[in-house]
Formats: structure tokens, sequence, C-alpha cells
């Protein structure tokens, strides 16, 4: 077996979902100036209520990803609620804070209503793997690099070219002043939570195929998505897919030629290397401060 | 001034209720392991109440979450010995590192502890930890099973990967003192818990054309581990193993095909009903699994087994020495002879705090359907 | 060595391929107030920045005081006496009105950060005396009354004086102020420009950046004009009101009803 | 005009602090109780060196954890597997401590905002999968046993009361030390600092230096605690100082309130009685917290400590406003 | 069209605990200038907040064009047709000089591309034309003021509300300012001012009030109260004789 290709499609295989959770980051970085920290809790939820769906029912596979979609739209929504509606906090570091007592309620709140349980999916495209020059390429992770490209390029237009996008981008400015303008802060922040959560589901019905799921799954994903999202750059999306990939390849690498038992640093050593030379990140846009 | 103490005790307090006491993580990263115990022990005590109690005494049960964290369970077990006053504790909170924290505490209390984890280091050496039992098998002795079993089917070069965690690690130590000296050859990979790959790990493994792969852990990413073995070991012979950690129908199901043949190490719990009639354990299996099948509609694993019969120990010793005073009922312990236990067959000694032998250890297999006896 | 006050030579500075200043030479004498007067966008507040250590000039040089600080970063230039008010007020929130006059003495250096911490009586004497001192500026301020209030409690007005008064109790060389009574009613510019004429009448070389000409006819003794990041002209203030090019680029047709001759 | 500035003496948080610590074990007197006393203690200094970072200078740390564990394994791994006097092991481990947080702060403070954040996290992390995996130094997963008491001069403090005493001792020093900061030069400027950093440096502040200073002195402070978490327990488990921990010690400074010297005394208790409540309500108590937590934030953005402050606001504040106001406009 | 476009009855503004406004009532008549003025934290900006639900008030009646707005949310007022030039500028620093124009646009198309209105405000303020790809946090000062009223004008609003739209802005640029606002009330729209230059400001101003420690202390047409003294003596800073 071809051990270097193989590091390369492992690599792939977690990147893309490590990307998918940076790109969740950059949403919220983009919208509200807020650093998620449900972010992780979202790919947990989308992956337990897919698993759930297709456990209890048994339905067609796209019907339980539309239901893992559809939760996510839930947990967006529910996330604007108890981090903006409540309080109509606006400020990034209220809204910063809130989704880490947020992350908690809902990790203890899948807890409860699974009871612990584990849960899985079949792959999309069928289970069996792709041979290519010596090594298996799992089909779940084509499926899943190609959202989180179509999710990266997609969003980056919404951002740069769009009204609403630019409303949001303008929020994470100044919210006050985009009320103001007409624009109520919980519009923006249902759009930016219900992106960021959908996109946390559709990771995580990407990955119950690979790896099962339970109430525990999002905080170490939710962690390393983070660390992609700074990598490439907090808030440029494509800065957060190639920051998620390079954390998925060089933790496979470690893997593959070193000892996996460090798997867990790794993410943080690259993070910390990259952040000392580069101090926002690979690819970040200069935040504008004048005095 | 024990024993004096003890007098007191049998004297004054007969009617009195006996406090047990529990740690056991059903939140945290081992929540799962954690409530299968909880619910065991809950039985047990449910049903020594039902009959009457020890001697006459109800059992008085007391349960803490630690949630996987040790300075937690320290708060906790100062609790249950100095606030609540239990005269025993059952259950180690899930986690072997915890149980050695409580081992500490429970030792210098002087009272009886049956722990329901892992790690060797908590009971042995014995003559260190005279009131610690615990109520699960040593890694060595499964792994000698193991052993056997590779021997009877002419392995000899095996690849092994444990978790990073307590329970992990503790076997790779095993394993690279005792596979080397039964003739086998070893190449070791450890992995994190929650890992989404194992496919260039099995592939660095591959190179060295292992006839088994055994994966050590309790975490839920040995399901990874058997899809991804499935694709990526060529060798259609080699056989993919799971220690007695993952000994679970629901985590074999959520393989899918990949789980199939998969090969575990276990107590008898998930094939009791294979057994010969003759098994001493198969009466003790079949009804605790009715009651507990009863209780909580759901199967029970391994894990709500040894919990089980840590409780019940804890009864016996106390009722057999008939006395709640520690050093009094680890003696009794130590002298009970046999206790036909869910996990196995127990026989504690003043040198063997574990109990257990190889006698208890089953080879089985997933037949795509349930656990079967593996050949 | 005599003071030479504040000397900008040959300043220039780009961004990302647009000049913003060009080959920019000025000169703020100890004592006198230099104003710098320009279009908006012409590069004072760049300028400001360059001098006072925030940004990094592509050429030039400056120099306080006969010493070259053009390498050093902007704590540094505090201690060398070189203090500044900004454009967008820049007060010390959550700090009392007291403490953030004290703060501005800080580069005047104090107890070190060890006997601080334990609490030595050296520490205590020493903020003590700065306390007194700042006692003293907001006096002079007519902030008394507010020194243990909140700062973010202050209206805008009221807190730009707190940061002048910050920028006194550095007792500071060469003061650099950016807009200072941009927002405030014309009572409080009377005040504002007694507390900059007696800076200066104290032997600090001011420099004065405002766009309010009532002001800076009445108290500047210099003016340098800046437009589009080149100086157009410096001169007496009435040369300087009167200049055609000023009244084209900055002052505009209706200066009379805005900025009223000083002699009228 | 003089203002006659006479303050109503209120009593500062040295002194609620030290009330505090002699009273609680004269009044919940059992050894559990002094148990839970003796954490309180644990987490007031982890809360109090936190705030040097995260409360004065605005800069939001996730590394104390790490700085704990660092401290509850020095401690350790000199005093049980070295041989190092035990007095002498829980002195090294403020020390190491202090000295992981000048190199990682030397390395993550010229980093902004979130991504100093960011850092240490990761370095926090790397910390804690140290611990767990440098089995033959630190023990591993399964923690570090045989830590031996903690003797002074030949005087053994070891059993609730005398690990109690010594543990207060501590905090209230700590707090005395934080408090003296806080209206020191160095406090004063340190809050400036994250107030408007433009107007600190102008000013003559060193800003590096005085946030490696205030990041140095959380890294002691947290060594401190860890070297009294591992001589009462006598025991070290890599599980305390993980990310929940370093998330914890920020929720509870936050709650309690970031930046104000009752912050921490408030966080810590908070904190220690929510580790109580824990116990008995496994899984419901997560979802209570969680929310409770969403709600606390967002109402009190100042936190605990900023709410009590807003209700009685400082005495002179209103009126010197009103009087000045008027006074102008007369 | 003189009836009053906002009327603002007794509305009282507390910051925190701290009341700052108390009960104070002005109008703003339909294609009138209205003019607040009052010394630092008399409470003109908190009165203006307060006004526009961007600071919830204690209490008071507000209307606009006949409509009570009193409880309504700050985008509601703006769907209205009310624009707010803020304190301070608060331009989007992270957005493009022409992102920030076309912000404004908000209510008025749905159409991002369309722009409406922009040549007019480019025209206003040519200077910045150049910077319409720049980001607006490194615009200079006066180019943000300009870049916030110029946010304000994209949306045609029925009623213009400026905090101090000429602070930190060239004397050349003030005229070309209060000419603008001069235009725009000639057009019908109506205008309410808080400026610190009085002076300027009661020139436009059709009508005005002076705002004194959170309450109305004089009003009256523009005319007169530059005649009175005690405006004379602060708000003119006369002594000097101008
Ligand atoms: N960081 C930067 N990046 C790009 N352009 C910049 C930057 N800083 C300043 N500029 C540009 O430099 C020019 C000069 O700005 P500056 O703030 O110095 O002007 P100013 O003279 O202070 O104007 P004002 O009177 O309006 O305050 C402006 O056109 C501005 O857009
Ligand atoms: N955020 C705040 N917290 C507490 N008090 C405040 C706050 N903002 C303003 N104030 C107080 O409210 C009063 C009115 O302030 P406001 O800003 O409305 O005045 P203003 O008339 O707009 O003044 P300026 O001309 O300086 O802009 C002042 O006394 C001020 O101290
Ligand atoms: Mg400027
Ligand atoms: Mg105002």
């Amino acid at each position: 077996m071809n051990l270097l290709l193989q590091v390369v499609f492992a690599g792939l295989s977690v990147g893309a979902v490590y990307a998918l959770v940076a790109v969740g980051f950059g949403v919220v970085a983009n919208g509200t100036g807020a650093v998620n920290f449900a972010q992780g809790e979202y790919v947990m939820v989308g992956g337990v209520v897919a698993g759930v769906v297709h456990e209890v029912w048994h339905p067609p596979l796209p019907v339980s990803v539309l239901c893992a979609v559809a939760a996510g739209v839930v947990a967006g929504l529910v996330t604007e609620l108890a981090v903006s509606r409540f309080s109509g906090a606006r400020s990034a570091e209220i809204i910063t804070i809130a989704t880490i007592g947020l992350a908690v309620a809902l990790k203890a709140a899948v807890l409860l209503l699974t009871d612990r349980k584990t849960y899985g999916l079949p792959h999309f495209l069928g289970e069996r793997p792709l041979r290519v020059g010596g090594a298996v390429a799992d089909t779940q992770t084509l499926w899943n690099l190609a959202v989180v490209f179509v999710v990266a390029v997609g969003l980056s237009l919404f951002f740069r070219r769009t009204r609403q996008g630019t409303i949001l981008r303008a929020a994470a400015d100044d919210p006050e002043v985009v009320t103001s303008l007409g624009v109520p802060f919980h519009s923006v922040a249902r759009w930016v939570f219900v992106i960021a959560a959908v996109l946390g589901a559709l990771g995580g019905a990407g990955l119950a195929p690979l790896s099962v799921m339970s109430y525990e799954s999002g905080t170490l994903l939710g962690l390393k998505g983070f660390a992609a999202a700074m990598l490439g750059g907090l808030g440029n999306l494509y800065g957060a897919v190639i920051g998620g990939l390079v954390i998925g390849l060089v933790e496979a690498a470690v893997a593959g030629y070193g000892s996996a038992a460090y798997g867990d640093a790794v993410a943080f050593v690259i993070l910390l290397i990259i952040l000392f030379t580069r101090p926002t990140g690979l690819f970040s846009q200069r935040k504008v401060v004048r005095v | 001034s024990a024993g004096a103490d003890a007098g007191a005790d049998a004297g004054a307090e007969d009617s009195a209720a006996i406090k047990i006491g529990t740690l056991y993580s059903v939140t945290g990263p081992a929540a799962n392991v954690g409530d299968k115990m909880r619910k065991g022990t809950e039985l047990a005590v449910e049903q020594i109440n039902q009959r009457g109690g020890i001697d006459g005494r109800k059992i008085e049960w007391k349960f803490y979450d630690p949630a996987g964290d040790t300075s937690t369970a320290v708060t906790q077990t100062r609790k249950l010995l100095t606030d609540d006053k239990v005269d025993a504790i059952v259950g180690g909170g899930s986690s072997s590192g915890i149980a050695l924290a409580m081992g500490q505490l429970t030792a210098s209390a002087k009272k009886l502890f049956v722990a329901t984890e892992g790690a060797r280091a908590i009971v042995q050496p014995e003559t260190e930890h005279p009131l610690t039992f615990k109520a699960t098998f040593n890694d060595t002795v499964v792994m000698q099973k193991i052993i056997e079993f590779w021997k009877a089917k002419g392995v000899t070069n095996v690849a092994l990967l444990p978790d990073t965690s307590g329970f992990g690690q503790s076997a790779l130590e095993v394993a690279e003192k005792e596979l080397p000296a039964a003739g086998l050859k070893l190449a070791v990979a450890s992995f994190d818990p929650g890992t989404g790959d194992f496919t260039p790990l099995l592939t660095k493994l591959g190179a060295g054309k292992p006839q088994a792969y055994l994966a050590w852990t309790t975490d839920s990413s040995g399901v990874t581990f058997l899809k991804n073995a499935r694709t990526v070991v060529t060798d259609g012979a080699a056989l993919i193993q799971h220690s007695f950690g993952f000994v679970d129908d629901r985590y074999m199901k959520q393989a899918g095909d990949a789980g199939v043949g998969t090969v575990l190490s276990s107590p008898k719990l998930p094939v009791a009903d294979l057994l010969p009639d003759s098994d001493p354990q198969k009466k003790t299996i079949g009804e605790f699994a009715a009651a507990y099948e009863a209780k909580y509609h759901e199967q029970p694993n391994v894990y709500a087994g040894q919990a089980y019969d840590a409780l019940m120990l804890a009864a016996e010793a106390i009722g057999k020495a008939k006395s709640t005073d520690g050093p009094l009922a680890a003696k009794a312990l130590e002298t009970l002879g046999e206790h036909v236990g869910v996990t196995g067959v127990f026989r504690y000694s003043a040198q063997d705090h574990s109990g257990l032998g190889t006698d208890g250890v089953e080879m089985i297999k997933w037949d795509g359907e349930r656990f079967v006896l593996a050949g | 060595m005599t003071d030479e006050g504040l000397v900008i030579t040959g300043i220039s500075k780009s961004f990302g391929g647009v000049r913003v200043l060009r080959d920019v030479s000025l000169r703020a004498r100890p004592g006198a107030v230099t104003a710098l007067i320009g279009p908006n966008g012409a590069g004072k507040t760049t300028l400001a920045n360059i001098v006072s250590g925030f940004e990094r000039p592509d050429a030039g040089r400056i120099d306080v005081s006969g010493h070259d600080l053009t390498r050093r970063g902007p704590d540094r230039r505090a201690t060398a006496g070189l203090a500044r008010t900004f454009q967008n007020l820049e007060i010390f929130t959550g700090l009392t009105v007291i403490d953030n006059v004290v703060m501005g003495a800080y580069g005047r250096g104090g107890a070190g950060l060890l006997s601080a911490v334990v609490g030595l009586p050296r520490a205590r004497r020493a903020d003590r005396r700065a306390r007194a001192a700042a006692e003293e500026l907001l006096d002079r301020f007519g902030l008394t009354a507010l020194a243990d209030a909140p700062v973010e409690s202050l209206p805008f007005g009221q807190a730009k004086l707190v940061e002048l008064a910050r920028v006194l109790a550095l007792e500071p060389r060469v003061v650099v102020l950016d807009e200072p009574v941009a927002g405030l009613p014309a009572e409080s510019v009377r005040a504002v420009g007694e507390q900059v004429t007696r800076m200066a009448g104290a032997g600090a070389a001011v420099l004065l950046i405002e766009h309010n000409m009532r002001l800076v006819m009445e108290i500047s003794d210099h003016i340098a004009v800046l437009d589009h990041g080149e100086l157009l002209m410096e001169g007496e203030p009435a040369e300087v009101r009167a200049d055609p090019r000023v009244i084209e680029a900055y002052l505009g047709p209706d200066a009379d009803r805005i900025a009223p001759r000083r002699e009228s | 005009m003089a203002v006659s500035r006479i303050r109503r003496w209120r009593p500062t948080t040295p002194v609620i602090t030290a009330v505090l610590l002699a009273a609680m074990p004269l009044i919940f007197i059992s050894d559990f109780a002094r148990a839970i006393q003796l954490r309180f203690c644990v987490m007031l200094l982890l809360l109090t060196g936190l705030n040097f970072i995260n409360g004065y200078a605005r800069m939001s740390s996730l590394a104390q954890a790490g700085f704990y564990g660092l401290g509850a394994y020095t401690a350790g791994i000199l005093a049980a597997r070295l041989d190092v006097p035990p007095a002498l092991a829980f002195v090294a481990a403020p020390v190491l401590a202090t000295v992981a947080a000048l190199v990682i702060g030397a390395a993550s403070l010229r980093l902004r905002a979130t991504y100093f954040t960011m850092a240490t996290l990761g370095a926090g992390y790397i910390l804690y999968i140290l611990f767990g995996r440098m089995t033959g130094v630190t023990g591993g997963p399964n923690g570090l046993l045989g830590i031996p008491a903690l003797s002074v001069a030949g005087i053994e403090i070891s059993g609730p009361l005398p690990m109690y005493v010594l543990a207060a001792v501590l905090a209230l020093l700590g707090v005395v030390v934080a408090y003296n900061f806080e209206r020191s030069r160095a406090g004063r400027a340190l809050r400036a600092l994250g107030a408007s950093e433009p107007a600190a440096v102008a000013s003559g502040v060193r800003a590096f230096r005085l946030r490696l200073f205030a990041f140095a002195l959380s890294g002691c402070y947290a060594g401190v605690a860890g070297a009294l978490e591992t001589f009462d327990a006598t025991f070290v488990s890599p599980s305390s100082f993980g990310f929940l921990t370093a998330v914890l010690c920020v929720v509870g400074l936050t709650v309690g309130g970031a930046g104000r010297a009752a912050g921490p005394l408030i966080g810590a208790a908070l904190l220690t009685a929510l580790d109580e409540l824990g116990t008995e309500y496994a899984g419901y108590e997560m979802l209570i917290v969680g929310l409770v937590f969403l709600v606390v934030v967002q109402a009190f953005p100042g936190g605990v400590a900023g709410a009590a402050g807003a209700r009685w606001p400082r005495r002179g504040a209103r009126p010197a406003v009103a009087r000045a106001t008027e006074g102008s406009a007369s | 069209m003189t009836d009053s476009a906002l009327s603002v009855r007794d509305l009282r503004v507390a910051h925190g605990r701290l009341e700052v406004v108390h009960g104070v009532s002005f109008e703003a008549r339909g294609g009138q200038v209205t003019c607040l003025l009052g010394t630092n934290g008399a409470g003109k900006t908190t009165t203006i907040r307060g006004l526009l639900g961007l600071q919830t008030p204690r209490s008071g009646t507000v209307t606009v064009g006949g409509t009570d707005v009193s409880r309504h949310a700050p985008h509601r007022l703006a769907r209205l047709g009310v624009a707010h030039v803020p304190e301070g500028r608060r331009v989007f620093a992270n957005l493009s000089v022409r992102d920030n124009l076309r912000m404004g646009t908000l209510t008025r198309t749905r159409r991002w591309r369309e722009e409406p209105g922009l040549d007019h405000v480019l025209h206003t303020f040519p200077e910045l034309t150049p910077k319409l790809k720049d980001a607006a946090g490194v615009l200079s000062g006066g180019q943000q003021q300009m870049l916030a009223i110029g946010r304000a004008l994209m949306s045609r609003p029925t009623l213009l509300i400026l905090d101090e739209p000429s602070m930190g802005l060239s004397p050349k640029l003030v005229s070309r300012i209060y000419q603008a606002l001069a235009g725009l009330r000639d057009d019908g729209h109506t205008i309410l001012l808080v400026e610190q230059n009085a002076r300027l400001a009661l020139e436009l101003a059709d009508h005005a009030y002076v705002l004194e420690t959170g309450h109305i202390a004089e009003s009256g047409p523009a005319g007169e109260l530059i005649a009175s003294a005690r405006v004379q003596e602060i708000y003119l800073g006369s002594q000097e004789e101008s």
C-alpha cells in the first residue's frame, strides 16, 4: 500500500470536516465579530439527528440528511434567540461568552435526550471505497470535500457580493448603526447563526458515516475547527478551508510517519508555529484600525 | 481500636442502614461506560434491599458523578467518607485514574473499596492496598487469554492499537511485556480517542504484515477502526480484534458489514446462552440479564455486569464479616472462597485482589447479528 | 544645546502605493503654537501618527529637542517628553477621571513593578505625588468635582478636556494635538485655547491640528498648510488667512463667516 | 473649588476575603467542608491570577488550566519522583509555571485579541496532552501517585485543617497582592492599556512588557493553586487540567466580574458551589448551568460584581456630574 | 407643509440608573430645519438616541409624521424614512466606501447593484470618489464624516437627524454641507440638527431649541435666538465680538 497517498486521503477526509467547522466559525466572525463556541456542537447535533432519524424510521438517506439540515436551522434559531434576542446583546464579547453557555447546554440536552447513545449513518455514495494508486479513498470524503468547496465559494460570494452578505459584515463592525439603517440585529443574528448551524449540521451528517456520533463528538471538532479558522485567518472562508485541510493532513502525516499518540496536539502545534510567524493567520483580511 | 469500633457498630447500629457510596462518570467523555455501571450497581442495591438487605440492614446508596474529573472525584470521595459517612465505596468513577486516586482516600479512611475499573495498579501490590479490591479482569489475564487464542490459531505477528487513555496505555504496557515473552512479534500504534481516520495507522502497521490487528479502546472511534480496517487491510485472513472494552452490540451494528467477523475478548455475559449448562456462571448471568432487561429495557453489557458484581461482592463481604469495618470486610472478601459473578468466578485472596482468572474470559465473535463463541 | 523643539524632516509615507505624505519638513518651536491645517485627507493625522511613533515613515526623520526619535516606539517617545491627543477620543474607560490624568504621567517614571505589588512605602509616596499633581491639573481644567467619576460617564466635551489634562501630566516638551476642540461648544473652545496657550507659555513646543479657524487664528504663532500630502505654505496667521491658495483649497469662499479675521 | 472627599468606609476585597476565609471553617466544621473550602481557595487563586490578564488587561487567556496543571505536576513530580523536599517542590511549582507563562507570553502576547486567545488555548491544550502522554514522567493518563505529605522545617502539614490554613493564607496573600497591584502605578497602567492601547502607549506604557508581567503573574498564581491541589489530593491526574477547566476559569471570572477586585471572589464561590451541585444531578446540572450562564452573561455584562457596582454607584459620581454640568450652564 | 414631521413629548432617558434627559418636548416641522443646541453633556445625543429607540426611554411619546413610534425599534423608524448621522461618524470600518454608501439604501431598494442616489452623494462629496474601493476605516476623520453623512443621504430620508455633522470637517466642507442641507430643506425634507457650531446652525435653522442639563431651556425661531443674550454668550462666544 502507498502510505504517502493514504496519508493524503486520510488528511483530506478529516480535514474536510475541520474545514466545514472552520467555515462556520468564519461565518459567525464575519457576521457578528464573535467566536462561536457552539460551532462544534452544531456538528454533533447534525450527526446525532441524522443518525437518530436513520435508526428509528429508516427513511431514504437524503431524508435523514435533510432532517440534519432542519436540525441545523433549529439550532441556529435557538442560538439567535439565546444569544441575541433575549437581551439584545450586541457586543461580540458577550456573544462569544454566551455561546460557551449555549454549547454546554446543547451538549447536556443531547446527552439527556439520547441517553448517551452513539449513532451512525451509511455512506452517502455507497460503502465501496475507491482504490487509487495503492491507497483507498472513502467516497464519503469526496462528498465532504465537495460540500466544503461549494460552501466556501458560495459563502464567500455571498459575503462579498450580495446585499445580505454585506449587511452581515457591516453588523460585525457596528450592529447598532445597521439597526438604524433599517435591519434589526436579531435578523442579522438569525442569518448568521442559521447559516453557521446548517453548515455544522451538514458536516455532522457527512461525518456520521465515517465515525459514529454522540453527544461528545462536538467539542474536540469545535476546537480543531477553531484552530483551522484561525490558521487561515479568521473571517477568510477560503483560508478556513485551507486551514482545515492543513490540520487534517498534518495530523494524518503524524499518524502515518510518527506517533498518533500526539495527534491531538498536532493541530495546535502547527497553529502556534504559524501564528508566531504570521500573527493573523495565513490569509487574514487585515482588520482596519487607525488611531 | 479498629476492632473495638467495629464491635460498637455491630451492637448499636444493628438495624441501621448500611451506607455504600458510589462514583461513576455518567457525564463527560466516559459517560457511556459510566451510565451502564450505574445501572448495574443500582440493580444490585435494589435486589439486595428487596431480599431484606444485609443481615436485615438495608443498603442506603449514595451516588455521585465526577464527570471524568479526578479532582472532582477526590472531593466527592471525601464527601462520601466524611460527610455521608459511608461504610464502603463501590465503583471508582469509571476511570482507572479516578479509581487510583480514590484508593488513597479510602485506604487512609480504612474503608472497603471495590473498584470497577481496569488498571492493575488499583490493587497491586496487594500489600499496599489491603482494603482495595476490583471486580474486573487484570489486563494481564485478558492478554494471556488472547495469547492462548493466537497460539491456537498459529498467529505469531500482531499489531496492537491501544488508545491513549489509561485503559489503552495500561494494555500497551502489559503487551510489551507479555507478547515478546510468548514469542509473538508486536507492532504498536497508539491513537487518540475520537480519531476520525485510521487508514494511515493501518497502512503503516500493514507494512509489517501482521496476522492480527487488535484495538484496545472503549471509545466509539473503535467503529471507525473496524470500518477502516475492512478497506485497508488487504490480507483477508488477518484477524480484526477488539478488547473487552468494546463488547457492545450497538457499536458492532454501527460498524455494519465491517463489524462482521470481529473477534473480541470478553467476559461471558454476551454469550451466556451459548455456554454449556455446566458453566458455573450461566445461571447467574441469565438471572442478571433478565432482571436488568426488565428494569432498564435494554441489554446489559459487561460494564453493567462488573458494577453489579462489585456491589454484590461488597455486600457479601459485609454480610460475612457481620461488620462494616473496612479491615474486617476486606478479610472476609479475601476468605470468601468462590463468588460466582456475572463477570467471572471471583476467587480473592490476600495475594490477589482482582480475583479473576482466564477461565472467565471468552473469545467471541460478532456474526452480524449477535456475539458468538469464536472457535 | 538649545532646545530645538520638534523638527520634522523630509517625511514621506505611502499606503499601498498611494502617496499620503511627500517630503514634509516642518518645525514646531518651543514656547510657540504651530498650527497644521489642511483639507480633510491632506495627511495631518498621518503626520501626527508618524511624529508620535504610531506609524513608520517611508523616509525622513523626527527629532525632539535634538534627539533623533525616528526609530523609537511611541512609548519611548513619551518617555522622551512627547505627548499627544487623538482625533478619535482615546480615554481610559473603567478608570476614574483622576486616574486618567495620573496615567498621563506614566512616562515620567515611578516605582517599579515589584515594589508596587508588594505595596512598598516608596511606591505609595510616588503615587501620592502623582495624584497631587493630577489634582492640580484637574483644578486648572475645572474638573475637580468630577475627579472620582468614571471617565466614561462624562459627556464628550469634558472627556476631551480630560484627554488634554492627561497630556499635560506628562510635562511634555513637545505636544501634538489632533483636533482638540472638534465637537466642543464655543465656551469650551475658549477654555482649551487658554490651556494650549499656557502650555506653550510654559515652554512646550505645540503642534496643533485643527479645523476650527477661530481658534487657530487666535492662538497660533505660526501656521503650516498641508494639502495632498505636501506643504502648501507656511507663515503668520494673517498671511495664511489671506493666501488665495489656502482659501481655494481649504477655507472656501465663505471663509469669512466661519473664520473671521483676527484683526476684525 | 476644593471639594471635600469624605468617603464612607467600604470594606475592601482583601478584608472581605480575610473575614470569609476565617469564618468559613468556624461555621462549617466537618472535614468535608474543609475540603470544599480548600477548593474554594484554589479556585480563588486561579481566578485572581486570571484576572490580571483577562480582567485588567482585557485579553482573554485560555491557558490558565495549563499553568495550573504545570504547577500541580511540578510539585508532584519533584516530590514523588525526584525526592525533592516537599516544601521545595511546593515553591518550585509557581516558579516553573511563571517561567512557562513568560515563555508562552513572550511568543503569544504580540498577537491580537482572538489570535491571542487561540494561542493560549493551543498552548494550554498542548500542556494537557503532554501531562497525559509523557507516561514516564507524569504517570500518564492514570495520574501520578505517591505524593508525600507537605512538611516545612520538619512540621508536617497534612490533614484537612492544616492544609486549609495553608491554602487560606496563600489565597489571602494572593488577593492582597492583586489588590495592591490593581491600585498601583503598574496596575493602573494595565487597566489603561486594556481600555485604550494607543493612549496608554502614548503615555509611555511599555505595552508588551506590562502584559507579559500580568501574564506571568497569572501563571504564578496558577502554579500556587496547582501545588496546593497536589499536596491536598496527594494525586495528580491530567483530567483536571483540560479545556473544560480552562473554560470554567474564564466563565467563573466573567460571571463573577472580570477586571473587578471582587470578581474572582464571587466567581470562585460560584464555581465551588457548582462543583457541589454537579455531584448529584448528573446531566441536568450541565443543562441548567449552561442556561443560567447564558442568561447571566447577557443580563450582567460586567458580571455579578459589575451588577452590584452599578446598583450602588461610586459615591460622588452622580451628583458630581450633575454639579459640573449645572455649573457650566449657569 | 408645516405640520410637525417629528414630535417629542416629555421624553425621559437614562443611562443605567442615571436619568439625563428629564422630560424633553419639542417638534420638527415638515420641510424645515430644526436645531437643537446645548453645551457638552446637556443631553442632546441622549435625546436623539432616545427618540430613535437606540436607547429605551423611560417614558415619553414620539410621533413621526403622525405615527406614534414611541415603542418602535430603531429599524422601524428607518423604514418610516428617518435617517440618522450618529455622533462620532461610526462608519463600517471593514466595508468599502461604496458598500458603506449602499448600506444607506437598505430601506429604499432591495436591489443591491442599483445604488440610487450614489451620483448625488458623490457630487456633494467628490472627495470620496477616489476612495470608493478603500475600506472606510482607513479614511481620514473628515472623510469618514462625509461618508457618514453620505450614507444617511443615500436613503433619501423624509426626516434627517444629524448629530454634529460638521465635526472634524474643514471650513470649506462645512459650508458645502450646510449648502447641501439647505438644498435638502428646499426639496421638502425635514431636518433635525444637533450642532456645536451654533452660529452656522442658527443661520440655517428655522426653529431652535436650547437644551440644558436635560431640560429645554429656551426655544424659538432661530433668528430670535441668535439675538438672545444667553445664547450669545454661551454658544456664540460673542464676548470677543465677531
Ligand atoms: N492605513 C491607511 N491605509 C490607506 N490609506 C490611508 C491609511 N491611513 C491614511 N490613509 C489615507 O491617507 C490620507 C490622509 O489621511 P489623514 O487621516 O492623515 O488625513 P487628515 O489630514 O488627518 O484629514 P482629516 O482632517 O479629515 O482628519 C487619507 O486619504 C486616507 O484615506
Ligand atoms: N454611556 C454613558 N453612561 C453614563 N452616562 C452617560 C453616558 N453617556 C452620556 N452620559 C451622560 O449623559 C449626559 C448627557 O450626555 P450626552 O452625550 O447626551 O450629551 P450631549 O449633549 O450630546 O453632549 P456633547 O455635546 O458632548 O455630545 C452627560 O452628563 C453624560 O455624562
Ligand atoms: Mg485627521
Ligand atoms: Mg453629543
